[in-house]
């Protein structure tokens, strides 16, 4: 949230420790575009500003972003207008992977390299690299950890609700998948879910209802920690805490309700926006033919797949500067 | 035509009979369909209830439940009922998600929030207002057509929210500013307080509809615009109150979405506009103006309202919800379908 | 009381009123006179604040006015009834009455003291069986109308102005308009009067101004005394008097429609006709007495039980089967019923008979304009450019451009209700020439129309209809109008 | 009236010449007004062209760039002409984005795609003439008032689509049915086939519009539903035509939709409605039916698409995209407001 009077710097993008080999040292001068979906939501917007952020700490790269939009006919134009302008790299975090394949590949084949960020791309042929969480690990993570919170307390069949974000994203079916995997593997399985849309108000929307169809639940999961600020205004005013809530993402915000202890948000799995940064510097990298220099190789990775990991109370302190203002 | 005085009124006598006969029928028939008219929805709200009932007996039926659906209609009830207004005067506001929107965000920057909850809700009830304002003088003195200002106006206003909140969710500051979120927290007899100002704000629309000469000239104006310029009333004044009206509804509801979700956000009200608009149309009232009631609105929002949480309540998923959302809507209109056979061509 | 100076008002094309003077003393019945399109209902609206003029002065007891708004107009005191309806459907008759200076306070309405002086005026105008809370949408034309005269009445205005009062009201209603007309002229309240009946001028008007062109040709004439043959000559430059077209001396051809046993409930019943080809059949009645229901019961738009045949043959039910086997009707409310305000003369002429101008679908539109601009010429429609919007054409002659769309080619039956309402003098005998030329052709005829002398003038045969029923049918040359109306309003039976 | 015809004939000559004079005037002015409302669209679009040529004198004016916008603009454009028919027809058509979703999806389904692409493209054209028909019962013969039934289907189409695509994307699949994504990468001189298609669509819409007698009855049903029927024009027949053929257009863009995304998806047009009704308002259509051009609305949509494309090359944040483009439309607006003086209060 914006609005904390404590809120964290500008940039939610940590400070990188220096490269090791001098990757920092300004090279070749490099036009890196970029296009995301619009900047409707904490994450979404966290991921335009460490793009962004990422390209001003280098003095040879010059960052283009495009409108973002939510319109796929609109980010192929967007997209194409980028080739047209023979960029040296494209970063791109597509609204729908398989519908911007097309032209990811168009920009492939006119020798611009494509990081793809996030959703990814069917077809290999259309990215030179890709960087993003783990949407699948990320269910997992949460399934494990309401998993092992229901044996402690030793509950058996317990009723595991789940708020998804939005239905009709790969990524969100992952999750549930990740998140059903892994509950089975203590002989659970979800009761209920519902999608919310990514919003605070949907969030507390569906939450409410849900609210009222499960007077007694032991675990909750909320894909994401944007609209999980609307769940838990649900869940306050519904005077409820009989359960455990594990949030996704990791917001800022997110970690101070696990800090204070008092709420029943417990948890919350990573899915970090810091990708973008990385992103940015694997395109810099890339166009400029420079590799890793913590690894061996000389190019950059095929793929790169964040870990997603479970923030606690316990270890909380250590993500807060990672925390994203949602 | 010599000397017509006398059989004419014998005439008019024996056909006043006959008319009063006529009359009669009329009314009855005028009642009727005025009563059937709600009647529909009130038959379509009984059988969500009876559905309700059935699957889900332990649920569905509790006190708890039903503050939650009229919870969940509070905010966008506040702003059906200043949309019946408009679309009454013949007008249409699209922009009403949006300028709620744009309202909590004002309200809920951390200047403001440091004079304190009351100022919060001056400050979202002003922004309201007039954003309002603006389009009603677009719309009555600049000559735009409806539409196209009030959709300007989302736009615009969705642009202005995310960069006044720099695209973030300002939380309401508590405990300081608790008194905003209190509205959905504190209950009397039961009923969070956001309830009571959702049913003042229908209370209060009903009366200046129905009773004043702002709610006559407000069909008039929509009915027949020309008639009504004869009739010397200043129908751009009237027409431009009338988005000023809607405009403080949704300054109002931006007060209850910052009480319910303790936050202001630039994507707050996201699709109220088509909400709000299907909620006035379902309970009788004409796109083309002239024609309509309070009343059918809200039990139009509230069949909405229902649905949605009979869906979660019974576990359906979002697809299936549509495709029934569709069907039931088709149903409920068409039980109250005789009342609309003047519009429809 | 009212002088009115040198009035000029320009519209894009047209300059409607070209230097207008009128003086107007209190309590007299001013009548104002003129062609369709001569520029009347300019003239009041400038009066009534809705246009602004372009030159010239208007002067109301000695002072200086310029109505900028109808609320000033209402505000000097002068209250219109205007020609084209402008009553809010939605709201009740009290409402309708009232509405703009409503009976309230702090802006909260007390309705019953709305409806009580509703009542009461309706009353003086001597229709207590229009109720107050009745919706106005609801209510015949003749009912809106006197709600249109409630409504001027309700303001104790010093000026009334009245533009074709009486063009949807039948005699009998005519006659307790002009009760009211004396009444408010007996308190020293002036009235402007505008009609196309010569008859009504001659009875109610004390002066009369005769406007041509958008110009005054006669200022103060006595209504009683001018000849009426010299009227007409000023109004049109020609000598034209109400005159009929003789009735063919041939006999009738075939029977065209054969009408058994119409009846539907609440508006008429048991009605069995038949009109012949080359035969006008008039239909002679109150209003109310459901002439329009019998033509549009025929026309299919209306359900009703009973058999229609044309030519012998059942038609099927439904406006469009009727148009397909010959039928054409030009219904009672123009505006309402049968124009395209915002197309043009020629897309209004030619929309009943569309296929005529196409094949598969394609319009040959040459052919369209060329008999658009044939049967303007012919009923004389003014201005004489057929892609003018029909919203720009007076009132009479946008009635023209109604009767127009029928007499394209390939009617065997036209069905016209109304066929003169605020049709000027000249014109109106020029439709009656058309009307039987058209007869004279073989199509067959069934006209409605209030003016009990255009009914006994213009047919062959006489229906008269009371309350629904037929109760006299004959030959029009036999019956008089006195003979007509005894019958309709009965209790003075013949 | 002994010898009408001769001097009548007479005062006809002599007031024709007149008149003839008058109507020179009025023509003249007529068609200013025409031309006016169209120019403003144009100056619009000129002073955008302007600002495109000064802040990216690089790449805006390239032909790349241009063929870009159009590529942009086909999809919703043709839509955007079937929207324009149902709008002067006197309706509104609030499904059309959610019904090329569905057309989209179903002829991308395995089953449809093994039968090649021509059966594709079939299948969408039907689904979508389909759904309109659907939506075209319901209002000429079911009487629902159009706002609410295409809002009915608008709902069940997305929620059918989501069901039908078990929420995922479905690619188009290559080479097998290559076809079809070949509408958007092959080009006749530098053209993208798709811009021909749209080009079509345009100038059929426009024929019949403006050519056949089916044309003249979208604005007589439009203008005047009574008097249409009382010229033995088949309304209701008519309006469910109108519905059908604006599902036909949803279909046309379908494929053009899985050309340019090689998909097909539930998630395909969303908010399209908005667009193609602003499109056609800014074109200079009103909603309440009766008037309208097929040129306007594609006027008006270009300066849509426009903006858009100005805002991608200048690389503006989105927050003051959304404000820009307000503004930007009431300037277009206003730039032709004269107009639709007639339908200002
Ligand atoms: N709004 C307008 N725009 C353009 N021309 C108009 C407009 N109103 C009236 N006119 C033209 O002005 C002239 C005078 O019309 P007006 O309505 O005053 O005639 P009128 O004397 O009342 O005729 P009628 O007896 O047919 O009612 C006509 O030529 C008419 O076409
Ligand atoms: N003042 C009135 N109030 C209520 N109903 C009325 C009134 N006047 C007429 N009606 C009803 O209207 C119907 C007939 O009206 P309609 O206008 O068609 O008759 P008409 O003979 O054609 O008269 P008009 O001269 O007005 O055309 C009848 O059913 C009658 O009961
Ligand atoms: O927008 C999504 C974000 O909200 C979610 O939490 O992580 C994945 C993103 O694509
Ligand atoms: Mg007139
Ligand atoms: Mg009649």
């Amino acid at each position: 949230t914006s609005n904390e009077p404590a809120a964290a710097p500008s940039s939610a993008a940590p400070a990188p420790a220096p490269a090791a080999s001098g990757n920092d040292q300004p090279g070749e001068k490099v036009v890196i575009g970029f296009s995301a979906p619009a900047a409707d939501h904490g994450w979404i917007a966290a991921i335009a500003k460490n793009a962004e952020a990422a390209a001003k700490r280098y003095s040879d790269v010059e960052f283009k972003p495009v409108e973002p939009t939510n319109d796929i006919n609109q980010q192929i134009s967007a997209v194409e207008s980028l080739i047209a302008a023979k960029v040296s790299a494209l970063v791109i975090l597509p609204n729908d992977g398989q519908q911007l394949n097309q032209v990811a590949l168009q920009a492939t084949q006119a020798g611009i390299p494509v990081v793809n960020l996030d959703r990814v791309f069917p077809d290999k042929l259309a990215y030179r690299t890709w960087i993003g969480g783990d949407n699948y690990g990320m269910g997992v993570a949460a399934g494990h950890f309401v998993g092992r919170k229901l044996k402690e307390k030793g509950v058996s069949d317990p009723v595991i609700v789940e708020i998804q974000g939005i239905a009709t994203l790969p990524l969100t079916q992952d999750r549930s998948k990740g998140f059903a995997d892994a509950l089975k593997t203590y002989g659970f399985s979800v009761t209920a879910k519902q999608d919310a849309k990514f919003t605070v108000e949907t969030g507390n929307q569906v939450a409410t209802s849900l609210l009222q169809a499960h007077k007694k639940i032991d675990a909750l999961w909320n894909h994401d920690d944007d609209q999980g600020v609307g769940v838990l205004a649900a869940i306050k005013e519904a005077g409820r805490n009989e359960f455990v809530m594990v949030g996704g993402a990791g917001s800022l915000n997110a970690m101070k309700e696990i800090q204070s202890g008092s709420s029943v948000l417990q948890a919350t799995v990573t899915y970090s926006p810091t990708m973008a940064s990385s992103a940015v510097r694997l395109a810099r990298l890339i166009a400029q033919g420079k590799g890793m220099s913590d690894l061996v190789e000389n190019q950059v990775p095929q793929s790169i797949t964040l870990a997603s990991e479970t923030i606690t109370k316990e270890n909380v302190e250590k993500y807060l500067p990672l925390g994203f203002e949602s | 035509m010599s000397e017509p005085t006398p059989p004419v009124r014998q005439a008019a006598g024996a056909r006043g009979a006959q008319a009063d006969a006529a009359r009669t029928n009329l009314l009855s028939g005028l009642r009727g369909v005025g009563e059937l008219r709600h009647l529909g929805l009130f038959v379509a709200l009984a059988l969500l209830v009876a559905v309700g009932l059935v699957t889900r007996p332990d649920a569905f039926a509790t006190a708890s439940n039903l503050v939650s659906v009229l919870s969940l209609a509070a905010t966008i009830g506040v702003i059906t009922v200043g949309a019946t207004f408009v679309i009454i005067g013949g007008g249409i506001d699209l922009s009403v998600g949006a300028v709620m929107a744009l309202a909590s965000v004002w309200a809920t920057t951390l200047a403001t929030q440091s004079y304190g909850p009351v100022v919060m809700a001056v400050c979202a009830v002003l922004v309201g207002t007039g954003a309002g304002l603006v389009n009603g003088l677009l719309i009555a003195y600049g000559r735009l057509v409806p539409f196209i200002a009030t959709l300007a106006m989302l736009v615009a206003a969705r642009g202005l929210a995310q960069r006044m909140s720099d695209r973030k969710t300002q939380l309401v500051q508590q405990p300081d500013n608790g008194a905003i979120v209190s509205l959905s927290t504190t209950r009397v007899l039961g009923i969070p307080l956001l309830v009571y100002v959702f049913a003042l704000v229908v209370v209060l629309g009903w009366v200046v509809l129905n009773r004043t000469t702002f709610g006559r000239r407000t069909y008039a104006v929509g009915g027949n615009p020309e008639a009504a310029r004869l009739a010397g009333i200043d129908v751009r004044r009237h027409t431009m109150l009338l988005y000023a009206l809607s405009g403080l509804c949704c300054g109002i509801a931006a007060i209850l979405i910052m009480a319910r979700t303790t936050t202001g956000s630039s994507t707050h009200g996201d699709l109220y506009e088509l909400d709000a608009i299907a909620a006035v149309i379902i309970g009788g009232t004409l796109l083309t103006g002239g024609r309509g009631t309070i009343m059918g609105s809200i039990l139009g929002l509230l069949i909405f309202t229902l649905i949605t949480n009979l869906f979660i309540l019974n576990g359906l998923n979002t697809s299936d919800q549509l495709i029934a959302k569709g069907l039931i809507i088709v149903v409920a209109v068409l039980l109250q379908r005789r009342n609309l056979k003047e519009r429809a061509p | 009381m009212l002088v009115m100076r040198g009035i000029v008002k320009q519209f894009p094309g047209v300059r409607a009123l070209d230097g207008v003077d009128l003086d107007v003393r209190a309590g007299e019945v001013h009548c104002l006179l003129g062609q369709n399109g001569a520029g009347k209902s300019t003239l009041i609206k400038v009066l009534a604040g809705v246009h602004q003029p372009d030159e010239g002065t208007i002067t109301f007891n000695g002072a200086e006015a310029r109505p900028g708004s109808p609320i000033d107009a209402i505000r000097l005191g002068f209250a219109t009834i205007y020609q084209e309806l402008d009553l809010v459907d939605g709201l009740s008759v009290a409402e309708n009455i009232f509405l703009g200076h409503e009976h309230a306070r702090l802006g909260f309405v007390d309705r019953a003291a709305g409806r009580r002086a509703a009542r009461e005026v309706l009353e003086r105008l001597g229709h207590p069986e229009i109720r107050p809370n009745a919706e106005v949408g609801r209510l015949p034309p003749a009912a809106k109308q006197v709600v249109s005269m409630a409504r001027a009445l309700s303001h104790d205005a010093r000026l009334i102005i009245m533009d074709e009062p009486s063009a949807a009201l039948a005699h009998d209603e005519v006659a307790n308009l002009f009760r009211i007309i004396r009444e408010l002229t007996a308190q020293g309240v002036a009235v402007v009067y505008i009609s196309h009946r010569l008859e009504e001028i001659r009875e109610i008007g004390d002066r009369v101004t005769v406007l041509k062109d958008g110009r005054t040709v006669a200022v103060g004439l006595p209504a009683r005394d001018t000849p009426t043959s010299r009227v007409v000559s000023l109004m049109t430059g020609r000598d034209v008097e109400y005159v009929f077209p003789p009735r063919s001396s041939r006999p009738p051809g075939e029977e065209v429609l054969r009408v058994e046993g119409l009846s539907a409930p609440g508006a008429f019943s048991g009605v069995s006709f038949s009109v012949r080809a080359g035969e006008i059949v008039g239909l002679a009645g109150l209003v109310g007495s459901g002439r329009s229901e019998i033509l549009e019961a025929v026309y299919g738009a209306r359900r009703a039980a009973g058999r229609v045949l044309l030519g012998g043959r059942p038609v099927r039910r439904g406006v469009t089967h009727a148009v397909r086997s010959g039928m054409g009707l030009a219904p009672e409310e123009r505006k309402a019923q049968a124009l395209l305000l915002d197309q043009s003369v020629t897309a209004n002429i030619t929309l009943g008979s569309l296929p005529g101008f196409a094949r598969f679908g394609w319009i040959d539109r040459g052919r369209e304009r060329a008999e658009a601009a044939r049967l303007a010429d012919l009923l004389d429609i003014r201005p004489p450019d057929t892609e003018r919007p029909v919203r720009t054409l007076s009132g009479g002659n946008q009635q023209k451009a109604v009767l127009a769309r029928w007499l394209v080619g390939g009617r065997r039956l036209l069905l016209l209700d109304e066929p003169t309402r605020g049709v000027d003098v000249g014109a109106r005998a020029e439709l009656y020439a058309v009307i039987r030329d058209l007869a004279d052709r073989g199509i067959a005829v069934l006209l409605v129309s209030s003016e009990v002398p255009e009914v006994l003038g213009l047919s062959d045969r006489v229906l008269v209809l009371r309350e629904g029923t037929v109760i006299h049918e004959g030959d029009a040359a036999v019956l008089d109008e006195h003979r007509v109306l005894d019958m309709i309003m009965e209790g003075r039976a013949a």
